[in-house]
């Protein structure tokens, strides 16, 4: 059981569970920034670090999903800063086609957020984490994609 | 062949030459110059400020109802030509200004026509190779200073007719009609335009810096595309004679004028009564009527 | 040229290809038993040639026996294979993916003036009306990549919006909310029964493992649940974006009718946009999503 | 079963103000696999990493978390103290409960903070239940460096190499090192002249004896990677032997035949066969095949004849010559811009219209005339000079959008080097701005304009003709609002700096990067100058971007010392950070390939017994890969994972959510 239900139980709200994938090099250590400036934020968010955002295959952010994320945040290095010198352009073309499709299946897009924070934008990260966080505090939590799971197939027509 | 013709409204009243020899001269290589059903004023210039969409609706009409008759569109004026080319690829490329300007012309109209100057139609449409054979009476021993303007060459990314800083288009066409182009530095340079109206002095300079660096290197004619500068040229040369000692005006026509003339056609149709400064005495000298 | 002088011209070719040896396998189309369908033909004797047919029922892209998917058909010797413009598409995209080398095919493109997919409405006349999107928009009716082409020019010009019901669905829902999108695609995935027909019949799903057998770990769940269904259709869209060329096939195989079409056709759209990228049409060109432009443009990176 | 081990850090009251360590230890000992688990104040302290190596023993660990700051940290310092202890670093991972946790949510109460903690330590806990042991890569180097190049930045990377005792093979296109700077007459700012100081270089490297020459010579192929690079040099036929000819001279002394001078700009002529100028290194000729007639068509033939050591052989052939290097220094340098692309200028069709680098030629006491300026059309003094600046640089339309940085400069130069050769000549300037940033360069400058008397117009010239036998520029002086022309002998263009034809194809033989301009790109603009992208290969000079001699000295020097650093141990180890491609479900689509951004990833097959190919493959070659991932992501069929961050890693984490 996850600590998210927990941590509503304290608060008395509902609190949104979100996951963040964001590449080693500038996001995540963007987050590190935030930490030692000893800035504040939500605290909804549960990081997954990655190399860099060409890694990220858009199955992991369907993944997050389906393991009840209520929101899914991607980050990484802004266009032409990528440690690997082309990763985040890479993803940013796959993003281009995954968000529309996304779109199309007709995904809130309120709860799928693409972004470049660089590794000395902590105020950006901070900012971003709490504008998503209440965004999806506002919607609720993600029981359309929750449900699915119970939901029997239906018998072809 | 039969090509779409925009006439403009200079070549319908002062220089009524430059059309009827256009047409005289096209028929004579084979090719209709078919004016369009409708047509009005192109507007004379291209705006200068981006933003003047207003400036750029008598051109986009114009373009508009010329695509109903083909796919391309040719012109012998250069201010014409510049305007409506310049027009043309702003509707082309700019999908905004090509909303609006449709909006407001109530047409729908997407930047598809090829806008070609006579010129351009004698070097693609007919070869030059083929003009030459063509000639009945060539220029021999004419010295003409092929005199290009500004608006038929610049800006060079828009209008693309011939490299602009060392263009010879023009040069090719008499080499082809049996004359011989002198090079002078200043054929690429500016009339003074439409200045004629306020600054006649400024005219006055600007032409005379043409013809004196024609006349200088030996031309004994200059021929032009554009009624402007034909205008300003003839209009300044008493004054520019009085000025500069040493200089002596010589005739200036249009090239399809000449062309014309080379091509065999009868003299008295070519228009060259609207001349100030007779180009007879020159042809009778040269032996060519 | 009609049909039967087309089919005359075809036999003729693929005998004398398989008589000289340059090809070992004809791979066209011929009629069912019954000879209400056309199905998917092998010729590898020469004197068989005349069971190869062509009309507007010859609906099958047959470029997916082209493809690792069919090795005992590869262990055959070079193919000829007979395709009309929008099969030869996915010949191109096969081509650029190195799965099938340009000169290890011949391809005897057939000039086409539409297809029938439903062949009860075949009444030996091909009205538009029983027509398919993509014929009606169809820029290939002339093959464009072919070594022999059969059939007199078409002078068919596509309009330039689309038309048809598919791109008028996705303009439907491209103009509902996200919710009744969302309803419709869970309505329509629900009856998935995760038969992979879909899967089988792309010539451009031509893995040699599909990643819904890839179980450590099992990204994609097996079962035939809606959360399942929907990552399925989700993953197959993306691992098409950019490659599909709506030839169609998915959906016609789906024995459960889900609109395909829609979704793939709405992501050649968005390539189409983005990267000004069609598939198919060069095999030069690598396909969008692997690789990138530095100018690439977006307004949904915050 | 694993047996886990995790260790929740205290770090003092950073994390302890915020976390309840103890229950997060107590929460985590639950977790399946978890087989020990405890707090302390400094996990990172002696004691705290004592405390880690000996519970690994005592509790026999297989796996080991540390649940405290930032993996950037201390990742490092945990996976060392693993190792000491016996597991593999690649088996410790660290949970960032500080940075990410206790430090920003320090307005939260402790409960939240713990069960965000709880919450991070179990996806990292899943996570490294699919961690795989790994081993770092180590890779030999050989120690040996290719430069490309010959000019300034080219000597100056291999002389220090050489130096720092590693073998060099200087490679350079034209008969003789040097490059452009050979060309010049006299250095800005400090007025020596340029051959004096190159040519002790020059020599230098020639007589080193871990520097071997290879003039004449272009590379062809490159392959493999750093430490291990192959590479096929192409030695191009001189048709005289190098190692016995003297450099007496004898046969361009008698060569009969004469064609124009590259190295001289056209302005005069040499013989065909050759040196470059006299001072070439190496001092040996090379026959101008093409125009030559003995070799076209068998006439001729007196160079050999008077040929003492009887070195010439007019049947010798190109040779492919195949080295290992360990590193390769770039240092391709530049040329100009054609200056037939501005015919307002009437470059090519006025004769007395030269560019700058002509006019050094002119300048230059070892030029065609002796160092007079004298103009090309008929051999006068010019009495009134125009030098246009920026033709062609700052200029988007028809030329570069950079600025080529050293003209404002050596144009401040050429109107001294003008005034002190001609008594009461008068020299203008057309120029835009006058940029002379660096030590002593404004001062420079202005001494041009008050010692010199150089009369510098701001504006830009709009044409320049001929007229009786002067050439005329008409431009704008923008300062007094007026129009001028100006009557000249001579006009000067100071033509930009673009990269050389042929960067492009070299840049892809190598396998780095390059801007719209061929420039080739460094790997960080700021930090890494002298890097590319790809590892074990460095760039010096102008091959970069327009810069002057001090400055691509000192990039040679900066990319010499990268290679001895590299050179200085026998393997270099690396992170195993890097994808491994599953054979057997490998499409062979080379989707990866394509997307690759170091190139690292090669079309492989696989043979049967036989030794005939079955299939194609991808495989990843180890000393390329840096580990990006974009790969994985590319791959359809999932058959290329990422070691340290595989799909099952990332898997079980989202799992643990």
């Amino acid at each position: 059981m996850s600590g998210h239900e927990e941590q509503s139980g304290t608060t008395g709200g509902y609190e949104p569970k979100i996951m963040a994938f964001v590449c080693n090099w500038c996001t995540y250590a963007g987050a590190d920034l935030a930490g030692t400036s000893r800035m504040e934020y939500r605290p909804n968010v549960r990081i997954i670090k990655l190399p860099c955002t060409g890694r990220i295959d858009p199955l992991f952010i369907i993944k997050a999903f389906e393991n009840g994320a209520d929101g899914v945040l991607v980050s990484g290095c802004h266009p032409g800063d990528c440690h690997y010198t082309t990763g985040n352009y890479h993803a940013r073309r796959r993003w281009i086609g995954f968000k529309h499709l996304m779109e199309f299946t007709g995904i809130d897009m309120r709860r799928l957020h693409f972004s470049w924070v660089s590794a000395s934008e902590a105020i950006k990260w901070v900012d971003l984490i709490n504008n998503v966080t209440d965004e999806i505090k506002k919607l609720g939590p993600f029981m359309e994609y929750r449900g699915l799971k119970d939901a029997p197939p239906q018998a072809a027509e | 062949m039969k090509i779409p013709y925009y006439p403009g409204c200079t070549l319908n009243t002062v220089a009524k030459g430059l059309d009827t020899s256009a047409r005289g001269a096209a028929e004579a290589l084979g090719f209709e110059m078919a004016e369009l059903s409708q047509w009005n004023c192109c507007g004379a210039t291209f705006p200068l400020s981006t933003d003047n969409v207003m400036g750029l609706a008598a051109p986009a009409k114009v373009l508009s109802g010329a695509r109903k008759e083909g796919d391309t569109l040719t012109t012998l004026c250069s201010v014409c030509y510049n305007v409506l080319k310049r027009t043309n690829k702003v509707i082309k490329d700019n999908r905004e200004k090509r909303a609006v300007l449709n909006g407001f012309i109530e047409e729908d109209y997407d930047g598809s026509l090829n806008i070609l100057h006579y010129l351009e139609v004698l070097r693609d449409k007919v070869g030059f190779a083929k003009v030459k054979e063509a000639v009945k009476r060539p220029l021999k021993g004419v010295k003409v200073g092929a005199y290009y303007g500004c608006m038929l060459l610049r800006p060079f990314e828009d209008i693309g007719i011939d490299n602009a800083e060392r263009p010879t288009i023009f040069e090719d066409l008499l080499k082809a009609l049996g004359a011989t182009p002198v090079e002078f530095p200043d054929k690429i340079e500016c009339c003074g335009a439409h200045l004629a109206m306020n600054n006649e002095a400024v005219v006055t300079k600007l032409s005379g810096n043409v013809m004196a660096s024609a006349t200088g290197v030996g031309a004994e004619l200059i021929v032009t595309t554009c009624p402007l500068c034909q205008y300003n040229l003839e209009k300044s040369a008493p004054k520019v004679s009085q000025e500069r000692p040493g200089f002596g005006a010589v005739p200036v026509v249009y090239f399809t004028q000449i062309l014309g003339l080379a091509l065999g056609q009868d003299v008295a149709s070519l228009g060259f009564d609207k001349s100030v400064i007779d180009i007879m005495p020159l042809l009778k000298n040269k032996e060519i009527i | 040229m009609t049909d039967k002088d087309m089919e005359k011209t075809l036999r003729e070719k693929a005998r004398e290809l398989l008589t000289s040896g340059e090809v070992k396998v004809v791979i066209g189309w011929g009629w069912n038993r019954a000879r209400t369908k056309t199905t998917p033909i092998f010729i590898t004797n020469p004197d068989e040639t005349d069971r190869l047919i062509f009309n507007p029922l010859c609906v099958n892209n047959l470029s997916v026996y082209l493809t690792r998917k069919f090795k005992d058909i590869q262990a055959l010797g070079r193919p000829a294979i007979v395709a009309k413009g929008c099969d030869i598409k996915n010949i191109v995209v096969l081509i650029t993916e190195a799965q099938v080398k340009r000169q290890d095919v011949f391809i005897i493109g057939m000039v086409c003036e539409g297809m029938v997919y439903r062949q009860e409405l075949w009444k030996g006349e091909l009205t538009p009306e029983i027509m398919p999107t993509k014929c009606h928009n169809c820029d290939v009716r002339n093959p464009h990549v072919a070594d022999f082409v059969i059939g007199g020019r078409s002078a068919f010009t596509p309009p330039e919006a689309p038309v048809g019901m598919v791109f008028e669905k996705i303009k439907a829902l491209d103009g509902q909310a996200p919710s009744e999108r969302w309803n419709f695609w869970i309505n329509e995935f629900s009856r998935c029964i995760k038969c992979y027909a879909c899967r089988q019949v792309c010539s451009l799903c031509f893995c040699e493992r599909c990643i819904t057998e890839k179980n450590m770990p099992q990204w994609i769940e097996t079962s035939a649940h809606q959360r399942g269904n929907l990552s399925w259709n989700l993953t197959r869209a993306m691992h098409l974006v950019g490659r599909c060329t709506f030839c169609g096939e998915c959906e016609r195989a789906c024995p459960v009718n889900i609109p395909l079409n829609l979704l793939n056709q709405k992501m050649i759209g968005v390539v189409k946009d983005a990267f000004d990228f069609r598939s198919g049409y060069d095999e030069k060109t690598h396909p969008p999503m692997i690789v990138f432009s530095p100018d690439d443009k977006e307004n949904f990176i915050k | 079963m694993p047996r886990i081990g995790v260790f929740v850090c205290q770090c003092g009251n950073n994390i302890a103000a915020t976390v309840d360590t103890k229950k997060v230890a107590e929460d985590m000992a639950k977790v399946p696999g978890v087989v020990y688990t405890c707090d302390y104040k400094f996990m990172c302290s002696s004691p705290g990493q004592e405390m880690l190596k000996q519970a690994i023993k005592e509790q026999r660990l297989d796996g080991i978390i540390v649940s405290a700051c930032s993996p950037h940290m201390h990742e490092k310092t945990f996976r060392k103290a693993s190792e000491a202890a016996g597991i593999n670093p690649y088996r410790c991972e660290v949970t960032n409960i500080r940075e990410q946790c206790s430090w920003v949510h320090h307005d939260q109460t402790k409960r939240v903070g713990t069960i965000k903690s709880n919450d991070l330590t179990r996806m990292t806990i899943e996570r490294l239940k699919k961690n795989s042991p790994l081993t770092r890569i180590k890779i030999p180097v050989k120690k040996k460096a290719l430069v490309i190049g010959g000019g300034i930045a080219g000597i100056q990377a291999a002389l220090d190499i050489a130096e720092g005792g590693r073998e060099v093979i200087l490679v350079e296109k034209e008969p003789s090192i040097g490059g452009n700077m050979a060309r010049l007459s006299e250095t800005f700012p400090t007025m020596d002249c340029s051959q004096c100081i190159l040519t002790p270089k020059m020599v230098e490297a020639e007589l080193h004896e871990n520097i071997k020459l290879y003039t004449y010579s272009e590379v062809e192929k490159v392959d493999g990677y750093i430490g291990n690079f192959t590479v096929q040099i192409r030695r191009k036929s001189k048709y005289v032997d190098e190692d016995r000819c003297t450099g007496c001279g004898e046969c361009i002394e008698k060569c009969p035949f004469k064609t124009d001078s590259q190295f001289e700009l056209g302005l005069t002529k040499r013989k065909v066969i050759y040196t470059p100028f006299p001072q070439s290194v190496p001092n040996v000729p090379v026959i101008d095949a093409p125009n030559c007639p003995k070799i076209q068509k068998d006439k001729c033939g007196a160079c050999a004849i008077v040929c003492g050591p009887k070195c010439i052989d007019f049947k010798m052939e190109d040779k492919i010559v195949t080295e290992e290097f360990g590193a390769i220094v770039v240092a391709t340098g530049y040329q100009l811009m054609p200056n037939e692309r501005f015919d307002e200028y009437g470059y090519g069709r006025i004769k007395d219209v030269i560019n700058g680098m002509q006019f050094e030629r002119l300048a230059s006491s070892s030029g065609p005339t002796g160092g007079e300026i004298r103009r090309p059309s008929d051999g006068k003094v010019p009495k009134s000079i125009v030098f246009i600046q920026c033709v062609g640089s700052r200029d988007e339309k028809k030329g570069v959008s950079y600025c080529s940085k050293v003209c404002c400069m050596y144009t401040a130069k050429h109107t001294m080097l003008y005034s002190h050769k001609v008594h009461g000549g008068q020299s203008y300037v057309f120029y835009m701005d006058i940029r002379s940033g660096g030590k002593r360069y404004e001062e420079f400058t202005r001494k041009a304009i008050e010692k010199d008397n150089a009369m510098y117009l701001r504006g830009r010239v709009s044409r320049v003709y001929e007229k009786d036998g002067k050439v005329m520029v008409q431009g704008a002086d923008t300062l007094s609002g007026t129009q001028v022309e100006i009557e000249a002998d001579m006009v000067v263009l100071a033509t930009a700096i673009v990269s050389r034809d042929g960067a492009d194809t070299l840049a892809q033989r190598l396998g780095i990067g390059y801007d719209k301009y061929k420039f080739y790109n460094e790997y960080h603009p700021k930090l890494k100058p002298v890097e590319t992208v790809t590892a074990g290969i460095y760039l010096a000079g102008t091959c970069m971007g327009p810069m002057d001699i001090p400055e691509s000295v000192a990039q040679g020097s900066a990319a010499a010392s990268k290679v001895l650093a590299l050179f200085s141990s026998d393997e270099m180890a690396r992170e195993p950070i890097t994808s491994v491609v599953n054979k057997v479900t490998c499409n062979a689509c080379w989707d990866c390939v394509t997307a690759c951004p170091y190139s690292a990833i090669e079309r492989d097959t696989i043979k049967n017994r036989q030794g005939e190919v079955v299939r194609w493959v991808a495989k990843v070659n180890d000393g390329v890969c840096q580990g990006c991932g974009v790969c994985v992501a590319a791959c359809r069929s999932k058959s290329i994972d990422l070691k340290g961050y595989t799909d099952e890693q990332v898997f079980a984490a989202i799992n643990a959510f």
